[in-house]
C-alpha cells in the first residue's frame, strides 16, 4: 500500500482550519453543557419527585438515542424553527451541549450524593439554607471528585464531534472525509484525523491530570 | 431555654422516640447517657430540626419551633451543635471554616468575621492553626475548630452528639477542657456522651435513655451512685 | 463564522433571488471538495442550466442526508449530487427531465473470471448506498438481497473489494474508471456490460410542486442543443454524450 | 411534513432483523469486552510500571482516537490480515469488544481501587495469595459497585455500534439508511432507529437497576 | 517464638520504626501502649509482612521471614492479626468469612471447615450469627468474628491491633472478654491496645513505644506504676 503523504501535506491547511473548529466546537459545548448539565443534575435530585420527573426524561432521551439523530433533529428542526434557517455550527454546538448536559448531569449527580450527609447537616446546623450549602460546601466539594469522570466526558465530546461531519460543519472529520471523496482514499484521511484526535485527547488528559493533582495537594 | 413536649420521631415503621419530655434551662449542662440506638443522636437532631419530628412540640426560647411559619434557619442559627464525626469542611482552612455561616448567615463582614473568629481559635487553643486545612489536623484538633464554628453563630445553647468518642484517648481530654470551659462561661448545653466523667464532673443533669423513652434524669451523683431503675444500673454497670 | 463553500454562476439577469442549491460534495467527479470549493460534472453543469435560466444560483455542500430534509422543507431550491431518478422517489420529490445517462460498470479484481452483469448472481457486490449502482445491482437481485453490501461511499465499497469482503464494485463508469486510474497499482480492472444493467439517469431534485421544475427543464433541453452541455461533459469525462438517449427518456 | 408510515412499515422486517443483529453484536461484545477489560484493569494497576505500560497505552489509543477509525482499522486492516477477507460482523464485534474494554479496564481500575485497603490486608494477613484474595474478595466486591458505570458503558456500545453501518454491517442503522436511500427519506429512518434505540436502552437499564438492586439488598 | 532484631522502617523519607529490638516468647501477652502516631500499628504490620520492612531480621519460630526464599503467605498462616477496623468481608456471611482462608489457603474440605468454624463461632459466642451478613452486626461482634476468622487458620500467634478502639464503649467488655480467654489458653498475643485495664490485668509485659522507639518496656504493674522514663509518665498521666 503506498501512502499518500502528499494528499495529507496539501489538506494540512484544511485539517488545521477543522482542528480549529473541532476545539471550538468542544470547548463551547463542554462550558454550557457542564452549566447545563449542573442545572439538569440538580433537578434530578429534588425531593419532589414531579418536578424531577421531566429532568429524568430528559437524561434518558438523550442517554437512549444515538446523538446522530440528535443532531439531526437539532439541525433541521430545532434551528430552523427558531431562526428560520439552518446553521451547522449553532446546531453542532446545541446537540453536543445537549447531549453532555444529560451525561455530565448523571456525574453531578453522583458526585453530589457522593458526598458525605455529615457536610449537609454540618452546614445547615450552623444556619445556613440548603441553597447556600449547596453552593459554598457540597458543591465545592463534589466538583473535586467530578474531574475524572467530567474528563472522561470531555474526551468522549470531543471525538462525537467528529458526527458533525454528517451535517457539513466543517471541522476536522469534514476535511478528512472531502480529502478522502476527492482522491478515493479511506486510510490517508482516517489515519491523519484519528492522530489529530489523539493528540486532542493527550493534551486534554494532560491538562485535566494536571488539574486534579492541583486541586488534590490544595 | 428549650421545652421538648411529646416528641416523638419515626422511621417509617420505626417509632424511635416515643413521647419525651423534657425541659432545658438557661445556663443547664445536660448529659444524655444511653445505650446504642435508644435515639439519644436522634433526640439532638430534632431539637435542631435536622429530623423532621413526627408528634409533639419542641420550644426554643419559647419559639414553637414546629410551627410552621417559624424560619427553621433563623431558629438553628441560635443553636449549635457539634457532631461525632466532627463535619468540618474539607476544602476550607480552619478559619474559612468558621468564618462561612458568619458571613453568609448573619452577613457580617469579612473583617469582623475573621477577628471574631481568631478569638474563637485562640479560645480552642488553635490560634497558629488558622489557615491550616482540616485534613492535617489530629482529631481532638479538628473537633476543637467544630465548637469554635459552632460558637461563631453565638448560639444560645449548644448541642453536643459524642462529640469525643471518635477520638483517640490521648485527645479526649483537651475537647473535654473546651467544653468544661464553655460550661463554666455559662453556656447552655446538651450533651450525649460515654464520658462519664465529664458527666459527673460538669452535668447538671444527666437524663438516660433507652429505646426512645426517658428512662430516668436525675442530678449526676444520684445517677451514678443511686440510679432508680433496673436498665439504668445494668447500663451502668457496663459502660462504668 | 461558518464559512460557505460556494460557486455562484456569473451573470444575473434573473428575478433577484439567489436559489439555493444544495449538494453532497463527495462523489468525485460529480461534486467533491477541492479544498474548500465544490468542484465537478454537476456543479458546472447547474450552473450552465441556470444562467440559461436566468437564475442566480448558489451551490453549498451540506451533506447527503440534509439534501432531503433541506428540499422537502423547501429551505433549499434544488438538489443537484447525482441522484439517481427512480418511481419511490418520484413520490416524495419532483425531478427534471433527466441530465446524464449512468453507466454502471463493474469493478473486479484483475484475476476475476466475472465477465458480466449475469455472473454477478451469487456473488457479494459492494455498492454504495443510494446510487445508480445499487439500483442496477437491486434489479439484478433484488431489493435489499442478502448478498448485496451497501456503503456510505464508493471509496469504503471498493476498499471492501480490496480486502476481499465483496467480489465487485457495481459503480458509475466514471467513478471506477477514476479509480483504476488513480491507483494502477491495486489490480483492479473494469467489466462492462451495458446489456444486464437497466439504463438509469440523474435528474435535478425539487420539492414537490416547485415552479422551478418547468424551467429548468427547458433550459436543460436548451443546452442540450447549443452544444453546453456536450462541451462541460467532454471536459469531465473526455468522451461525446449520448444526447439523444437522454432526450428520449423525456 | 407527512411521514410516510408506510415506508416504515414495508421495512419492518429488516429493522426487525437489524435490531436483533445490534443485539447480538452488542450483547457478545459487552461479555468480550469486559472480559478484556477486566485483564487490561487489572493489568494497568500493577506495581511494576514497566509491565503496565502496555496497558496504559491500549486504554489511550482506544479511548483517544474515535471509534469509526478503529472499525475501518480493524475491517480493512485486522480481520483481512488474519483471514484473507473482510467480514464486517467479526470486525465488528472485534471493533466494539476492543473499544468498550478501554472503557471498561478504566471502570475495573477504579472499582478495585475503591475497595478499602483493609480489605486486601485482611485477606493478606489470612494467608491468601494476591491472586486469591482478588477473585475471592476484591473483585466481587468491586463488580457490585462497577454495575453503575458498567451499566453506561453497555448503553454507550449498545449504541455505538450504530456506526458499524460503515462497514455494511447489516444491523439497525444500516437498515435505517437502506431505507433513507431508497426514498431519499430522513426523518423516518432515524426516528424509527432512535426509538428502538431508546427502547431497547430502557430495556437494558431496567434490567441493570433490577440487578443492581438485588445484589444491594443481598 | 517472635524475634525482631533491628528492624526499621521507613515510608520515603519518614522513618517510621528507628531500630526495633524485642522478643516475644510462647504464651506470652505482650501489650504495646505509645501516642498515636509512635508506629505500634506498623510494628505489627512488620512483624506479619504486611509491610516490606527497611532493614533488620524478624523472626518467627526461628524462620527469618525477611529471607526471600521464605514464603510469606506461608508465614502468615501462622500469624494471625485482627484489625481495629475488623476488615471482615461484606459480601460473605460470618461463617463464609471464617471458612474461605482455610478453604482455598489450607485447602481443608467444607465439611471441616465449616465444623472448625462453627466452633470458633461458638467459643466467641456468636453461633446464632453464622448465617448473618456483617452488615447486620454491632461492632462488637464484627470484632468477635474478626477473631474467630484469624483463629480459623489455627496461628501460632495473633496481632490485635486496637481491637476495640472503634467500638461503643458497652462493646469493648465483649471483646476483651474473647481475648482475656484466648491468653487463657495459651495464646502467644501482640495487643496494641489504649485499654490499661486490659494491659494490667492479662499482659504479661508492656511496651512503650514512642517515635518509632521502644522506649521501655516492663512488667504492668512497674511500667503503670512506677514508669522510669519521662515520656511514659507524661503518656500515662493523660490516657489514664
Ligand atoms: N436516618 C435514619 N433512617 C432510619 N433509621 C434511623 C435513621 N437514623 C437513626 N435511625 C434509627 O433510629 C434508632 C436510634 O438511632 P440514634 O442514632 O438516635 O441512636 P443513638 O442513641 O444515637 O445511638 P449511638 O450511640 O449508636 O449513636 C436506631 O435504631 C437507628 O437505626
Ligand atoms: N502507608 C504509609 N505511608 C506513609 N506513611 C505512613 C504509612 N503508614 C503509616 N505511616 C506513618 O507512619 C507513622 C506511624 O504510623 P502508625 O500507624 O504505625 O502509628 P500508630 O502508633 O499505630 O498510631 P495510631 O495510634 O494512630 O494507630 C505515622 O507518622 C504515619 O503517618
Ligand atoms: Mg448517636
Ligand atoms: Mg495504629
Amino acid at each position: 500500500m503506498n501512502f499518500r503523504w502528499d494528499i495529507i501535506f496539501e489538506y494540512a491547511p484544511f485539517l488545521l482550519k477543522g482542528t480549529m473548529l473541532t476545539i471550538g466546537l468542544s470547548v463551547s459545548s463542554i462550558l454550557i453543557g457542564t452549566f447545563l448539565g449542573l442545572l439538569i443534575g440538580l433537578g434530578k435530585i429534588m425531593r419532589n419527585k414531579v418536578l424531577a420527573f421531566p429532568f429524568y426524561c430528559y437524561v434518558t432521551v438523550f442517554r437512549g438515542t444515538p446523538l446522530l439523530v440528535q443532531i439531526f433533529l437539532i439541525h433541521f428542526g430545532i434551528v430552523p424553527f427558531f431562526t428560520g434557517k439552518t446553521n451547522a455550527i449553532t446546531a453542532g454546538v446545541i446537540a453536543l451541549s445537549l447531549n453532555a448536559a444529560a451525561y455530565i448531569a448523571e456525574i453531578f449527580r453522583a458526585g453530589i450524593q457522593s458526598i458525605d450527609k455529615g457536610q449537609m447537616e454540618g452546614a445547615r446546623s450552623l444556619g445556613m439554607t440548603h441553597t447556600q450549602t449547596m453552593i459554598h460546601v457540597v458543591l465545592p466539594q463534589a466538583f473535586k471528585r467530578m474531574i475524572p469522570p467530567l474528563g472522561n466526558e470531555f474526551i468522549v465530546l470531543l471525538k462525537d464531534s467528529s458526527l458533525l461531519c454528517v451535517i457539513a460543519a466543517p471541522e476536522l472529520m469534514y476535511w478528512g472525509k472531502a480529502m478522502g471523496g476527492q482522491y478515493f482514499k479511506v486510510w490517508e484521511p482516517y489515519l491523519a484525523c484519528a492522530f489529530i484526535y489523539l493528540f486532542l485527547t493527550l493534551i486534554l488528559s494532560f491538562v485535566l491530570n494536571r488539574l486534579e493533582s492541583r486541586l488534590k495537594t490544595e | 431555654m428549650i421545652k421538648v413536649e411529646n416528641l416523638k420521631k419515626s422511621f417509617g415503621d420505626n417509632e424511635v422516640l416515643k413521647n419525651i419530655n423534657a425541659i432545658v434551662a438557661p445556663q443547664e449542662v445536660v448529659v444524655v447517657i444511653g445505650p446504642s440506638g435508644s435515639g439519644k443522636s436522634t433526640f439532638l437532631r430534632c431539637i435542631n430540626q435536622l429530623e423532621t419530628i413526627t408528634g409533639g412540640h419542641i420550644f426554643i426560647e419559647g419559639l414553637d419551633t414546629t410551627d410552621k411559619k417559624v424560619n427553621i434557619n433563623k431558629v438553628r442559627t441560635e443553636v449549635g451543635m457539634v457532631f461525632q464525626h466532627f463535619n468540618l469542611f474539607p476544602h476550607k482552612t480552619v478559619i474559612d471554616n468558621i468564618m462561612l455561616a458568619p458571613l453568609k448567615v448573619r452577613k457580617v463582614s469579612k473583617e469582623q468575621a475573621s477577628q471574631r473568629g481568631m478569638e474563637l481559635l485562640k479560645k480552642v487553643g488553635l490560634a497558629e492553626k488558622a489557615n491550616a486545612y482540616p485534613d492535617s489536623l489530629s482529631g481532638g484538633q479538628k473537633q476543637r475548630v467544630a465548637i469554635a464554628r459552632a460558637l461563631a453563630m453565638e448560639p444560645k445553647i449548644m448541642l453536643f452528639d459524642e462529640p469525643t468518642s471518635a477520638l483517640d484517648p490521648e485527645m479526649v481530654g483537651e475537647v473535654l477542657e473546651v467544653m468544661k470551659q464553655l460550661a463554666k462561661e455559662g453556656m447552655t448545653m446538651v450533651v450525649v456522651t460515654h464520658e462519664m466523667g465529664f458527666a459527673k464532673e460538669v452535668g447538671d443533669r444527666v437524663i438516660f435513655m433507652d429505646e426512645g423513652f426517658i428512662i430516668e434524669e436525675n442530678i449526676p451523683s444520684e445517677i451514678f451512685d443511686n440510679p432508680q431503675q433496673e436498665r439504668t444500673k445494668a447500663f451502668l454497670s457496663k459502660v462504668l | 463564522k461558518e464559512k460557505e463553500v460556494t460557486t455562484t454562476s456569473e451573470k444575473e439577469e434573473s428575478n433577484g433571488k439567489t436559489l439555493r442549491i444544495v449538494t453532497d460534495a463527495a462523489y468525485a467527479p460529480f461534486e467533491y471538495l477541492e479544498g474548500d470549493k465544490v468542484v465537478g460534472f454537476d456543479v458546472d453543469f447547474i450552473n450552465a442550466v441556470a444562467k440559461e435560466a436566468g437564475y442566480k444560483v448558489k451551490v453549498e455542500h451540506v451533506g447527503w442526508d440534509p439534501i432531503f430534509v433541506e428540499i422537502e422543507s423547501k429551505r433549499a431550491d434544488i438538489g443537484i449530487s447525482a441522484i439517481t431518478v427512480n418511481d419511490e422517489r418520484k413520490q416524495s420529490y419532483d425531478f427534471s427531465v433527466p441530465y446524464f445517462l449512468s453507466t454502471n460498470k463493474i469493478l473486479v479484481p484483475e484475476k476475476s473470471d466475472i465477465k458480466s452483469g449475469k455472473e454477478l448472481k451469487g456473488k457479494v457486490i459492494a455498492v454504495q448506498t443510494a446510487t445508480t449502482g445499487q439500483e442496477a445491482v437491486e434489479s439484478l437481485l433484488g431489493k435489499n438481497h442478502k448478498d448485496i453490501k451497501k456503503f456510505e461511499n464508493n471509496n469504503l465499497a471498493i476498499q471492501e473489494l480490496l480486502q476481499g469482503g465483496a467480489e465487485a464494485v457495481v459503480a458509475d463508469n466514471t467513478v471506477v474508471e477514476e479509480y483504476v486510474k488513480n491507483n494502477p497499482d491495486q489490480k483492479l480492472k473494469v467489466v462492462e456490460d451495458s446489456s444486464s444493467f437497466d439504463q438509469e439517469f440523474y435528474g435535478l431534485m425539487f420539492p414537490k410542486g416547485s415552479e422551478l421544475k418547468a424551467d429548468f427543464d427547458k433550459a436543460v433541453n436548451a443546452i442540450y442543443e447549443n452544444g453546453k452541455y456536450a462541451e462541460i461533459y467532454k471536459e469531465w469525462f473526455g468522451t461525446e454524450p449520448d444526447v439523444e438517449t437522454l432526450k428520449a427518456q423525456q
